[in-house]
């Protein structure tokens, strides 16, 4: 028997296989089609402090092994959260992992104090890296200033887990991974969406409602493993590798580069079984590898 | 929570409808779940390096002994061109049963079912399986022209049929709006179902919305996952803005914000 | 008939499609297939001031909609085109630019000194992008006092049409065009490149040998789109577009996010004739669409 | 410069030679020219989105009567896979003629050819091609099991036919240098030719070297464009980095850093 169990700071995951956020809903939507507990982690739908409506449609545009999006972050709020969609998911035996989103830092806080009190959340990822936000955001996470400033903030708010989820619309994402290491993240989630654009050139309009939305799937996968291996070289902390996973070989190269666990976004929707296709994936990789334990993958890349 | 399954079916046939629509069936391994009238699949489109994600299509037929399960395919870019070139023994991978259904009517109460381009498919599966008698059912079909009209003969049996074409080479001239069943007896009607181009759909809408009759319409929002996780395909709503894939596809027009 | 010429400051071109620097050697190799001289410029491979052999083998790995190059700038020195390949080429009848390339900013001097004194080369792509270089390429790109500096000498040193190829590797493309602009850039060619990484699972080794490569193709199209329109907003020179042009459609989707003219650099790889292709597609499209002019489509997306 | 040109082939056969090789053979519309062995072609892989770049493969036979152009493919991931799966009347698009020939030897010279795996196929084109008799040629063929191994025995027309695995089931069990032809007789041949896995290249490069014999191989590097323009399948030699599409992929060992 293989070991796939991982830890991220004080968060236990059985498998390092998770769900991206924003792409699995609140978890619910998974069990149409299998029981959850069988993932590392679901990562839920970005949450703000008050109801947002997102973007006008359309939101979405294929792209060359991809896809933009530009949903802008559409959620009932924290409060409506807590009252209503939480009781019905608390009890999935799969950690539930809040992605905390907040124009303000102050709003951060204000979202991040009332996750805290939630036994059934045992981390956060804070988002400073949502590209289809006119405000906060991506505007968070691309300087390390501002992304110093709402981690430091944060951290003071919360007491379990928090990964810091970093964009890779930047110069240098090591330099952001390490500034928010010095303020108290747990771990950097990596990456989320690149600022993309797509047009229809026959009747000359953007395809997206805002122009640019946030690119993600396989397309990404090369740029996004680079910065999980720069990153991984830069901190001391656990790095989550996101970004056009579709099957177990693309987890394994993320591992190898330095990933501790890994989120598949797009690829579920695709299919909504390729996150237990890839724990499997895994787990026999590690059999015919004659590798113990999947931690022993972490950054093992042979040079 | 409704059950959803993936899994792969057979492409049994696929026939010609007319220029750029095809019949395709499909037969599944295993006992297909109960599917109604608006519910949708979202097809797998392989083999081509243009299309990443799914496409979605109305489920037209169901055969629960035979566990065959039918799509009606108009090929509009090239995802849809590239399904209508599918072969019989190729397989096919769906996502389903996706989305809401209709409201079935009542027995005795007097619906009027309007179709256009591939909206038909939910039309014709709602006249089938909606239960009425004959004399309560019209099925109002509309096209460019003639040509874009598919053979619906058989659906005789479940209702009356009427047509409309934009040039007049077959039935009324003009638009499903400008057809007598819709202009001037559309208060004679308990329940109107409409599926096809927006601009049809909103049409009728407004002559619903001035008749008051109780009018639903089967949006064809672009979908990524069909599903209810990537919050895509939404519709402004008077609650809100709402999943055509998990909300929907069907709304009742007076929910909408047209 | 419909006008498909453009002018890139005082260079003049029969039609606004170009092949990329890289990925159509020293123009020669074109004329295998065809008459280069329906080509509207044929941008010369990266050339540097001495020999240089390039990265170790492999340099080269496919990824889903594009692929990994490293092949770091392997050329065999200004001198040696002048003497060598500068006679056999001068004649054809494109305009023929050279990329130059340097470690230090004497080097991108030097080299375009003696660039200057070619009577058939009508303009310089100047790169402060390339991301298989370890001194040098786009070390310069990717902040804007660096890209201020070099760009500032060799334009002392250039008389004639100097282009700026910018780095995607940057927080804000704009900001550095703008730089550039500023010391006298005549035109800003985007994208190069996009840093990126493969990895074999099975072997757990780097597929490149430089572990990290250059990312182009169709996957990076969507972001290449998206800083082209970015930059046309910020600045005044004419802007050229490039990063996964496959297609008339997407030429043309470049043009309406504002570029003046593209370059065709990965499809060429694809087939040779693509770049043919696109300009009877960017004709076909102007006649089908009433355009008169091809700079009409130039920014003209309607929002 | 020679003529290079891109142009769409009918598949006209597509047989089995044994587990993970085919036979491929492909109609061009217009007349074909000039091939020689060691030229090759690139082909692109359609309707799959694993794929971006073409794949390079031998020509193994050309007929400038029939305008038929033949490949020998072997199954070693997604593109190989996917081009044997190609059936009769698909069509395949090819950049070609690609790259040098070998040098043909004079007549009455004594050749040796070596081919491992897909690396036969060139060697057998060669060994209709060069005009000697087939007492001067010896084509040595090397592979893991007598499994592996593709019927080749018309070419005993052409030469004399050797065979090595490393099993032993067929013929010398062993590598290719293990046989005597090449580790006891090389210094008869006046020129060798091998093509195949760099490993066996490399170790017959060194005999050749040691015995003092001409010796040409041809490498199958990596390979983005196939025509010179993109440098990434680059060799080192002699001279200095080398592109095997342009330059090759026929080298003398000499040039090789090996
Ligand atoms: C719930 C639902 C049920 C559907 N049922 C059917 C059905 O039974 N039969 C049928 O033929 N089609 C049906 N459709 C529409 C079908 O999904 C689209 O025609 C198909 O996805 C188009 O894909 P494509 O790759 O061919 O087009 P693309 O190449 O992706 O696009 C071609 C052009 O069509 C536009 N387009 C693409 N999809 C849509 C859309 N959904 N609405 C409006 N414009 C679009 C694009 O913007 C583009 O301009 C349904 C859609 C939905 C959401
Ligand atoms: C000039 C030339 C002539 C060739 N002639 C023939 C021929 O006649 N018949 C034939 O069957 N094959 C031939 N090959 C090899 C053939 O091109 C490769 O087998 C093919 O490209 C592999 O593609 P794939 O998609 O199947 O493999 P991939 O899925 O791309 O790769 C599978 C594995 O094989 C490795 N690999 C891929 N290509 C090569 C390569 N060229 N060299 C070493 N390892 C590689 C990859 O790194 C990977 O580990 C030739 C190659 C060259 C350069
Ligand atoms: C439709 C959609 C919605 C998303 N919403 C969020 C979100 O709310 N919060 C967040 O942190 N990331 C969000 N993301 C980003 C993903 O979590 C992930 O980082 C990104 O898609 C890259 O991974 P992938 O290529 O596997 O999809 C979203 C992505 C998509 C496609
Ligand atoms: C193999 C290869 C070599 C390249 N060499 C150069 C170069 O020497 N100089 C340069 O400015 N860009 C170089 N590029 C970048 C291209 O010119 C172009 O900017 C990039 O590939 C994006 O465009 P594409 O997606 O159309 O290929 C190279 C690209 C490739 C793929
Ligand atoms: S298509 Fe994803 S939520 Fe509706
Ligand atoms: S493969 Fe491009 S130069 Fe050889």
């Amino acid at each position: 028997m293989v070991n796939l169990s991982v830890k991220i700071h004080e968060l236990q995951l059985k498998n390092p296989v998770m769900t991206a956020s924003g792409t699995s809903g609140f978890a619910e939507e998974l069990t149409d089609f299998y029981d959850v507990s069988k993932l590392g982690a679901v990562l839920l739908k970005g949450t703000t402090l008050k109801n947002r409506d997102g973007n006008a449609y359309p939101r979405m545009a294929e792209t060359a092994s991809g896809m933009l999006n530009a949903v802008g972050l559409q959620n009932k709020g924290i409060d409506y959260f807590i009252e209503n969609i939480y009781p019905r998911i608390k009890d999935y035996e799969t950690p539930l992992i809040v992605n905390v989103n907040g124009s303000t830092v102050e709003e951060y806080i204000e979202v991040t104090e009332k996750v805290n009190e939630l036994d059934k959340i045992p981390a956060i990822e804070l988002n400073i890296s949502c590209p289809n936000v006119k405000e906060g955001g991506m505007a968070f996470g691309i300087s390390c200033p501002s992304a110093e400033a709402v981690t430091r903030e944060v951290r003071r708010a919360y007491k379990k887990t928090m990964i810091v989820k970093l964009s890779p619309n930047v110069t240098d994402i090591s330099e952001i991974a390490k500034a928010v290491e010095g303020q108290g993240a747990d771990s950097v989630s990596l990456v989320n969406t690149f600022l993309g654009m797509a047009i229809d050139s026959e009747k000359r309009i953007p395809l997206l409602s805002t122009i640019t939305g946030g690119l993600s799937g396989p397309a990404i996968k090369p740029i996004a493993l680079r910065m999980v291996w720069q990153v991984y070289k830069a901190v001391k902390i656990p790095v989550i590798g996101i970004g056009g996973i579709m099957n177990a070989a693309d987890a394994i190269e993320f591992m190898l580069a330095g990933a501790s666990a890994i989120q598949v976004g797009t690829a579920i929707f695709k299919d909504p079984f390729i996150p237990l296709n890839i724990i499997d994936g895994i787990e026999n990789y590690l059999v015919r590898h004659k590798i113990q334990s999947v931690n022993d993958l972490t950054g093992s890349l042979q040079m | 929570m409704s059950k959803k399954t993936v899994a792969d079916f057979v492409v049994i046939e696929n026939t010609t409808l007319n220029a750029s629509t095809y019949f395709i069936k499909l037969k599944a391994s295993k006992p297909l779940p109960r599917m109604k009238p608006g519910q949708f699949v979202n097809v797998e489109i392989k083999n081509t390096d243009e299309i990443f994600l799914r496409r979605p299509f109305s489920i037209f037929e169901v055969d629960y002994l035979e566990n065959t399960l039918s799509l009606i395919v108009k090929i509009l870019g090239r995802g849809s061109k590239k399904l209508s070139e599918i072969k019989v023994g190729e397989t096919l991978n769906l996502i389903f049963p996706l989305g809401k259904s209709f409201t079935y009517p009542e027995s005795k109460e007097k619906i009027l079912l309007i179709g256009g381009g591939s909206g038909i498919a939910p039309m014709l599966f709602l006249a089938k399986e909606c239960g009425l008698q004959p004399e309560n059912v019209d099925i109002l079909i509309g096209a460019r022209t003639s040509k874009d009209h598919i053979n619906v003969d058989e659906y005789n049996k479940y209702g009356s049929l009427h047509f409309t074409t934009e040039d007049g080479s077959l039935g009324t001239k003009g638009f499903v709006t400008h057809h007598p069943v819709l202009k001037t007896n559309l208060k004679y009607f308990d329940k109107v179902y409409a599926c096809g181009p927006e601009a049809m759909m909103k049409a009728i809408a407004k002559e619903a919305k001035v008749a008051g009759v109780f009018c639903e319409v089967s949006l064809e929002n672009l979908m990524a996952c069909g599903f209810g996780v990537c919050l895509c395909c939404i519709e402004p709503t008077v609650k809100g803005n709402l999943c055509v894939c998990t909300d929907g596809p069907v709304f009742n027009i007076n929910e909408l914000k047209w």
